[in-house]
């Protein structure tokens, strides 16, 4: 385990020790350097040992079982979701549900909500730079309810407007959607102040936390908003599971989204009794040795201090936004440095991002190129697609300078 | 220079041969690729013995995408229809002369895409490039 | 790897070896005897490994990335996919969706195959040995949708009764959905028959393969079904991923599921295209790790040999029926051994469950005791609960008498 | 003999103390565990200060859950309303003398529960007990 020399800093190489992919070669001779952890991070060896270790000592199914693995494991799966809990400050674990993504939790909400709250007239408030997954299922039960959807604008430099928005709140959108930052541009989006002005207007707030729970302290109760989606696997946990946060009173009122076993509490030929929370949301055998995995992540990230990786990462994007900006024809997208997450979207002159992506991938920096499920947001760019480099607390400077060698590489090939 | 980027590919990018569009013709058609933006048009004239006389493509997108276009628009000027039709994305691949991996290939492989398409409709072909 | 000693046999020895947590002791001095495969299986260091090793050296998110490790990511996830299709007999890759376990591959019919096909005055016909996982979600979307549902009864030794099945084939239902193993009486279903009864009906015919599919051979050709939903933590694998096999058409046809990233072709402010099979049911990031699993399992399993594992597990329960009914106040419920998978639930005089398996489990022994998730089926045999030994390609017959020396030493308490 | 099985949880399971029903009652409440079939009642009689001065259980399920409403509602008798109310879920456990795990907490629980609802509805529990 790294531990941060001082309150405020990230020993980044003694973190790097943890990754074991990070040692890679992406071919003989060439290093691994990774620069797509917005898509997912990579794990440190803490997590994916815990993970192992519970199959190979105590995995059971959970809940109901009486005998010792059982309990044993039952134990470590809620022992999780109240780490999980604590890590993004809610009251109660009973208001963590586990489910398989950040993706899931946002469907979750659009149907077991939408169903109960929304119909024909009502609004549902998203902004232009959200991520799929907080526009198709909106998409989906707006065409089944008949309500609409409107999309708070931008300002010039990325930013979410906050005039407009509140002058779209003036049609009293039910519900409010919105992400905590954008994986594209890298916005930071003030939160408790749009929940604040959202719930002024009469409507519940959910936040799409995919991008900030990983890489700063997000508290629920201080920003007071009512959902939270986030997965585990940009947090350096485990595919396969992510969590939704609800505000009690929500959640308790909200009718279960699937059906099946360990979300009852009675079944009987005719009818069924939902269970409590949050096993009410939790149908069939849960992600149990992922629950694990996200339990450890936390613990892992919480060990370091979300500060310090908050605050490496903004040294990184200052660093990368700076030399970035030096390439000549490369524009980066969204707003300045210190608005912004560890992202750092761009074009270079007319190369086509997939070619840019190509080259530095020959060099072994792995970034991303396309809409990374954001079309709406290009859309209003008017850009097909961007390439994206993201970093994460074990990236380093030296990475960096590499990314700008490889721009300049590209560059040379299209010349 | 990088493999992928041989000179031959850069090179077509740069200075497509077969650019344009043809009015009237005989076949065309265009499509995209959502996921990168990726967009060809291809047009056709054919003789009365159903061999291709004349072919143009336009549209925009990466390297690999336009010089595969331009290089199987060259290439096709002279078959039968009925050899246009059995043009494998081997062949092509062959032709290309570099290694792609998955989201690559779709991006080389949309020319022939809508080559085929334009020829014989898009439903027939739907099953094997869904499935690339 | 254990490689069976002859076509038909397993070398349970060796095949002990590759699980670690069979090493186990529960307390000092007290050997695991894990009998309760049937809610969740242990998993073999082939699939753990596969997990580890795959986060460690060629993790990233799948699908759309260009670089180095998306690709081998991608490589290895859709290969996973097409082994688990070859194991299930899929023509294509492509009708294989992975879900979370086998409840959210039912739920997933339920609602878009349910919402595009069903409503007021149509049937869904189950069976009354169903899991609470092939109830509640047809009670969910009957109360939303209006339809009504039966459920066909079973003979005094509780097998499917075929001839009151084909009566109510003979209200046409529009689905009918059985399993192929029933988790508490281990009945196993005759489905070809039943699936081809009720398509000459005109029913859709889903069938819940979670206990069958890691315990004999299933093939969705042979057998001509339309649904199949199974997990991968019942066979091998790990938590967190399942999988549903739908016939080309009807999937092609199904409205998606959840909404989000992966599962569109393209999204604009207005509207979005759903992507193509089996895309778009996978909203978001999918269960990656888990889908290697996956893939490990099933290559773990068929290099033993499915016939050689059902033959091993016949002879188990073979066995254990043999020496259950020979302990006095015992009474074991399901038909006779022929007619029979690995799983034998049972009541022990009036002792209770519970009772029963915290003294077993005070000796090792790991059986299950409640309703299973089988209510209204223990309401049907007007049972609270029922004790549940189930076994699996690791169980010796050493384990079973265990598990009768421990019935014994439970009379004795309650003597 | 197992130590959950203390000689005193299999006495009063198979010889019960306190089972019955008393009619009238000042105070009843029925309640079961679905998950096993533990069904648990509970009647009690309260004097003019509030003193409960007579109990009695009835139900069926698993001897914690049994042996637990026995033992409970035996200790209940001569407490005041007050002091049931501020029963807590360790005393009991504490009372019961055995190391449980949370499905058979949930056993020996019920009865608790069972009493409290009787004594003050069940709302301000749900909370305290669902949690166990
Ligand atoms: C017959 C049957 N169907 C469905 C399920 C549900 O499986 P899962 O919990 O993995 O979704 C189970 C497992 O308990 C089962 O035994
Ligand atoms: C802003 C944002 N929201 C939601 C998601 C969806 O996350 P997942 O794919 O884990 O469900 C992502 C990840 O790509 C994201 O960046």
């Amino acid at each position: 385990m790294a531990v941060p020399q001082t309150l405020d800093t990230l020993d980044v190489g003694a973190i790097r020790k943890d990754f074991p992919i990070l040692k890679r070669e992406t071919q003989e001779g060439v290093q691994l350097v990774y620069l797509d952890s917005a898509a997912s991070s990579q794990k440190p060896e803490q997590v994916i040992h815990a993970m192992s270790r519970f199959y190979e000592t105590e995995y059971s199914n959970v809940h109901r079982g009486i005998h010792t693995l059982a309990e044993e494991a039952t134990a470590a799966f809620e022992s999780a979701r109240d780490r999980v809990a604590e890590f993004v400050g809610a009251e109660s674990s009973r208001q963590i549900v586990f489910t398989r993504n950040a993706t899931e939790a946002i469907n979750l909400v659009a149907n077991s909500w939408g169903r109960a709250n929304l119909g024909e007239g009502d609004l549902v408030l998203l902004t232009q730079m959200e991520h799929h997954s907080n526009i198709v299922p909106w998409q989906m039960m707006a065409s089944e309810l008949g309500f609409k959807i409107e999309y708070a604008p931008m300002t010039d430099d990325q930013r979410i407007d906050l005039a407009e928005y509140g002058a779209l709140l003036e049609r009293q959108p039910k519900l409010v959607g919105f992400t905590q930052m954008s994986n594209v541009l890298g916005t930071i989006n003030p939160v408790a102040e749009m929940a604040e002005m959202a719930h002024a207007a009469g409507a519940v707030v959910l936040v799409d936390g995919a991008q900030s729970v990983p890489h700063m302290v997000v508290n629920v109760a201080d920003l007071d908003i009512d959902f939270l989606a986030f997965s585990a696997h940009k947090l350096c946990g485990p595919s396969g599971i992510g969590a939704l946060y609800g505000r009690r009173e929500l959640l308790e009122e909200m009718p279960p989204f699937m059906g099946g076993g360990e979300m009852i509490k009675r079944v009987q030929f005719d009818a069924f009794v939902a269970a409590e929370l949050p096993s009410k949301f939790e149908a069939g055998t849960p992600p149990i040795a992922q629950a694990i995995g996200f339990g450890a992540a936390v613990d892992y990230l919480s060990k370091l201090g979300m500060p310090a990786i908050r605050q490496h990462e903004q040294e990184m994007i200052e660093r990368a936004l700076e030399q970035l900006e030096e390439v000549p024809g490369v524009r980066v997208y969204g707003p300045a440095a210190e608005h912004k997450g560890g992202v750092a979207a761009f074009t270079l002159a007319d190369t086509h991002p997939h070619d840019v992506a190509q080259i530095l991938d020959r060099r072994g920096i792995a970034v991303r190129a396309g809409h990374h499920c954001a079309m709406p947001l290009h859309e209003k760019l008017g850009l097909p697609a961007t390439t994206r480099a993201s970093f994460y607390l074990y990236n380093t400077p030296e990475e960096i300078d590499s990314l700008i060698e490889g721009l300049y590489a590209v560059r040379e090939v299209f010349a | 220079m990088d493999d992928l980027y041989r000179e031959q590919i850069i090179d077509r990018y740069k200075n497509p041969q077969m650019r344009g569009n043809l009015d009237p013709h005989d076949y065309s058609y265009e499509d995209d690729n959502p996921l990168c933006g990726d967009r060809i048009r291809m047009d056709l004239r054919v003789d009365g013995s159903g061999r291709v006389t004349e072919a143009a493509f336009s549209g925009e997108g990466c390297a690999i995408s336009q010089a595969s276009a331009d290089l199987l628009t060259e290439k096709v000027v002279g078959m039968s229809l009925d050899e246009v039709k059995s043009y494998t994305k081997d062949e092509l691949i062959e032709m290309l002369g570099i290694d792609l991996g998955p989201v690559r290939l779709k991006c080389a492989l949309l020319s022939l895409k809508v080559l085929k398409a334009g020829v014989y409709g898009l439903d027939e072909l739907e099953e094997e490039l869904a499935a690339l």
